[in-house]
């Protein structure tokens, strides 16, 4: 469920800055870079959508202006004192952090959809990989708590390669944490979206994002609990190219719907009327 | 078992078990030499695991001989009645469960079934347990709601069941609801990490009122190995990987992530069922008992409220 | 269709068809002909629609042209959002749903899709749907639960999909559990059969407040030709057999399974997709608005009431 | 989902009362009748549960001289006047009720097992094939009021062919309106306990046999709900040999427990003590 593992699978888009082409994961067709920025990060050839940044997506999601961040200040805690060979847990954090200017894998707030209030939370990937650690969990929990006093809908959009091992067990109870918010959500009969974006795996796939009243994905994202290789390992066979992708999962019966980024705010916003009608 | 640490009390019980078959015959005498060397193993064995480094540790919770759930229901419950399957799919083998009777207390009981013998461990796939596993121990677990019955859960997986179908089948969205219902499920749940806690697959019925664990058990987000073989990028790091992810009963009680350690007698539960079933019998009775006097919403109040602080430091 | 009740309206049909198009030519005139046919074709129809036997009606209810759920969906709802899946297994295409805008009122449609072309059908299995298709379907209907949407149920069905995988995954188990869920679920339903009402396949959806019935469309407990070749050992027997079952339209709103029936335009639904969407239109809207009213309490009282009362002469 | 076409496959067993030897349908070995007989119809050769009257069934299951019949005199209604080729369908109940002294494809009652109380409603094959007509609907609903007016644990042992066509849509309506009666049951807390013993198909199988908190089925009976020959038109190939068998189902989750006939009893009253010890 580590999302270093993960990561080597999905490697970051092999772009450097001076490069004017991009080549896709999905379909490995290049692309000229800024025909793919203007397009939004979505592959021209394939429709794969790739990751982008929480400031990106908010920007897409959410009415200008309107968003007020909680817990911006909340730091990933390291209640392990974690040490590998790398070195401290808490300088790969602190390092993180200067790069990215995020200090956990999430970002939570509440903010509004062409008018509509709405509680918010966007994973980031940039932070170790979108790994679901104690900061994240109490984060997604926190903003639930905020949606369940407000009565107020609730949307997550997730970008995880799954736990953070470097917060051990702890990063593994945020599984339960989160499920807890939502599973209050649920009772009080408000909304909970879950959006499912590039790549949704390991323990975040396995707990929030999977219980949403609605689970949306974006097109051709990579969702699943096990990793390729280990699968892969355990059955002796190669898995068809499709497997573990949002249209994969459509097909199974775990995704409701699959949604163009462009189009993300106005699905969200046509959905959540059928709540707020009343 | 790479690690050697328990070596010389290996030695140390074969040589008593020779000189004990000896010991029959009638012409030969070996009675203060057996003395000698039980009151050396004893000696030993408290040492060695008095001390027991994360590793070994981990080498005992999946030792081959560690009482398995198909064991504790022997010796613990007076009654256990299988119900079967996830009114879905199929019916798992790796997970079981039905209504048990514990002391004078019914309960519903579920936990992962690992197996001793090969034919066991295939047909219970070594106790990973599949989506259809997931979804009958929740069927269970609402069915206990209905009865009012305490649920109790016994934890014993390397993890979920990494297979082609149980991801087809929705491996993440089993353990998802299970996650979701377990945090306001309206009755008492126990749960004990009897061996290997993996994972997902373990906390998949592992959202509990009391979460106990057995001394030389280990309850993790990775396995060791794999942690080692992604942050040392070399696989022999697991025991350095053990330590850091602070797998023991010990480090996950002072983390909050457990309510209590139930010790095992010395030199691990698999030398002594009896006695581990003995412990295990009182914990799990006690705290049903305890947790029966709270209101139902109280109960669930106070496990939400537990879960709303993990790793709130 | 063997039955050729309407051979003579499609003869009229087809020979007006014919002189309209040569009449688009400006070298001959055939309007007053035209008209006199037209005339003619309404009488006949008018005449022929009037006094169907039962068995003619099954071949209405059939017609290969006769509207579809898609086609309603286009018709009356101003929104549809399809959501897929029973989060356990797939996506069954034979039956969908998702949320949905009659009017002013959202609400939660799901339905039977029999599809028209081929290749849809294939895809749909001719609207027979498999137990993901019913789980899709309770799923959907606790959304509505949830957010306090009506239900509206579309059922057009030959029955449940008779394969062994069906079987396997529990066809009676999904049905049974529909119907369960159904007669307790917490937000107005609101049922129409729009062409055959399959059995339990059909039932499957179709527990609700009100159960509507589009005029020439079936509601029965087995196909005429099942019930011919059993009871009459003679499978060419099921026009008998369409009149001893009563599963018209009529028959039923006698024997108080439903509730109303939606008068279709002359010559069946399949000649006037318009009128019929306008006429199922304005009957939903008008049941969603009357059942809205009720206490939820005392609706699902109320239809409980119905449903025990069932058969009870 | 007609009896009729299910009573073919499940021919009445062929034994003439002067025959000493009995065929077993599942295993087709000739057993002794007498054998067969003291075995309660179970064959000694494969196990095979074959069908018992209701009241057999009533002296293996309740406590001698505890049983009170409910509706006893409820008879089968005629709602749709049907005729069929050989006749009125309302000559036929009459006829079987001549032969067979059942009014109905079921009987309901309270009484006791090992001293604990219950409601009961045992399906006899016997009349109709044990099809669900309206009285079978009607006594079934009637049984789970009383189950529900006075807290008690409600049983039903089901053997049918399935619907019964000869009272039509009202046959089928019968599904809807027991599921009911079993909705109000779980809404209660009440317990219900659905056994399915042989055979135990069609319009029961998808209605109040399939829902109970416990299923229970005895060893082979066939479960299933469509017919065999169907299933074989629609996917042109042969079946398993277990397949709708209750061993098949148990496989395939649907059924908790496979108990003997001998042990029904015993099974019954220690599952309810899991209810009735608060
Ligand atoms: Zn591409
Ligand atoms: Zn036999």
């Amino acid at each position: 469920m580590g999302w270093f593992s993960k990561r080597k699978r999905t490697a970051p888009t092999p772009v450097k800055k001076d490069d004017i082409w991009v080549k896709c994961h999905a379909c490995t067709a290049h692309v000229y870079r800024e025909e793919w920025l203007s397009n939004l990060k979505v592959c021209p050839k394939c429709n794969f959508h790739d990751r982008i940044s929480f400031q990106e997506r908010l920007g897409l999601i959410i009415d200008d202006g309107s968003f007020h961040e909680f817990d911006k200040d909340l730091k990933a805690p390291d209640p392990l004192k974690f040490v590998d060979a790398k070195g401290r847990y808490a300088d790969k954090t602190r390092q993180t952090t200067e790069k990215t200017g995020l200090n956990e894998s999430v970002i939570t707030g509440r903010g509004k959809i062409h008018g509509m209030r709405v509680v918010l939370a966007i994973m980031d990937f940039r932070f170790l990989g979108g790994s679901l650690g104690s900061g994240t969990g109490e984060k997604i929990l926190s903003a639930a708590r905020f949606a369940l006093k407000h009565k107020m809908p609730y949307i997550v959009i997730s970008a995880s390669g799954g736990a953070r091992m470097h917060e051990g067990i702890l990063s593994l109870m945020q599984m339960a944490k989160t499920c807890a918010g939502i599973a209050q959500l649920h009772e009080a009969g408000l909304p909970y979206i879950s959006v499912l974006t590039h790549p949704t795996t390991g323990g975040v796939s396995a707990s929030f994002a999977m219980v949403g009243d609605v689970n949306i994905a974006e097109p051709k994202a990579m969702i699943g609990f096990a990793g390729r290789r280990v699968i892969e390992q355990t059955i002796k066979e190669e898995l068809p190219d499709d497997f573990q992708t949002a249209e994969y999962l459509l097909e199974h019966g775990f995704i409701d719907h699959i949604v163009q980024r462009t189009e993300m705010k106005d699905c969200l916003y046509r959905i959540l009327q059928y709540w707020s009608s009343k | 078992m790479e690690d050697s640490f328990d070596k010389t009390i290996l030695e140390l019980e074969s040589r008593i078990e020779e000189l004990k078959k000896l010991n029959m015959k009638p012409e030969v005498q070996f009675d203060s030499e057996i003395s000698e060397l039980e009151k050396k193993l004893k000696r030993t064995m408290k040492k060695t695991f008095s001390k027991l480094t994360p590793w070994q540790v981990v080498q005992v919770a999946r030792h081959k001989n560690r009482p398995v759930l198909r064991d504790y229901i022997a010796m613990i419950f007076d009654e256990f009645i299988e119900l079967h399957g996830d009114r879905c799919f199929g019916d798992d083998h790796g997970m079981i469960g039905g209504f048990a009777m514990i002391g004078k207390k019914r309960v519903i009981l579920i936990g992962h079934q690992k197996g001793k013998t090969v034919e066991d461990q295939v047909k219970n796939n070594f106790g990973m347990a599949s989506p259809d596993g997931y979804r009958k121990a929740l069927r269970l677990m609402k069915l206990a709601e209905k009865y009012k019955l305490p649920v109790l859960s016994f934890i014993d997986t390397p993890g979920a069941y990494p297979g082609a179908d149980a991801e087809a089948r929705g491996q993440a969205e089993a353990i998802a609801k299970n996650l979701t219902e377990m945090a306001v499920l309206k009755t008492p749940i126990i749960v004990i990490v009897t061996g290997e806690g993996g994972s997902g697959g373990a906390l998949g019925i592992g959202v509990g009122d009391a979460v106990l664990m057995l001394s030389n058990s280990i309850y993790s987000v990775i396995s060791p190995e794999g942690c080692a073989s992604i942050l040392w990028r070399d696989g022999a790091k697991a025991p350095e990987a053990a330590a850091a992810l602070k797998l023991t009963a010990p480090s996950l009680l002072e983390l909050g992530v457990i309510d209590e350690i139930i010790q095992e007698p010395v030199g691990g539960a698999h030398r002594d069922y009896a006695a581990t079933a003995d412990a295990v019998k009182e914990a799990l009775v006690r705290h049903t008992r305890r947790l029966q006097r709270y209101k139902i919403r109280k109960l669930v109040e106070k496990r939400y409220d537990k879960y709303a602080r993990m790793g709130k430091l």
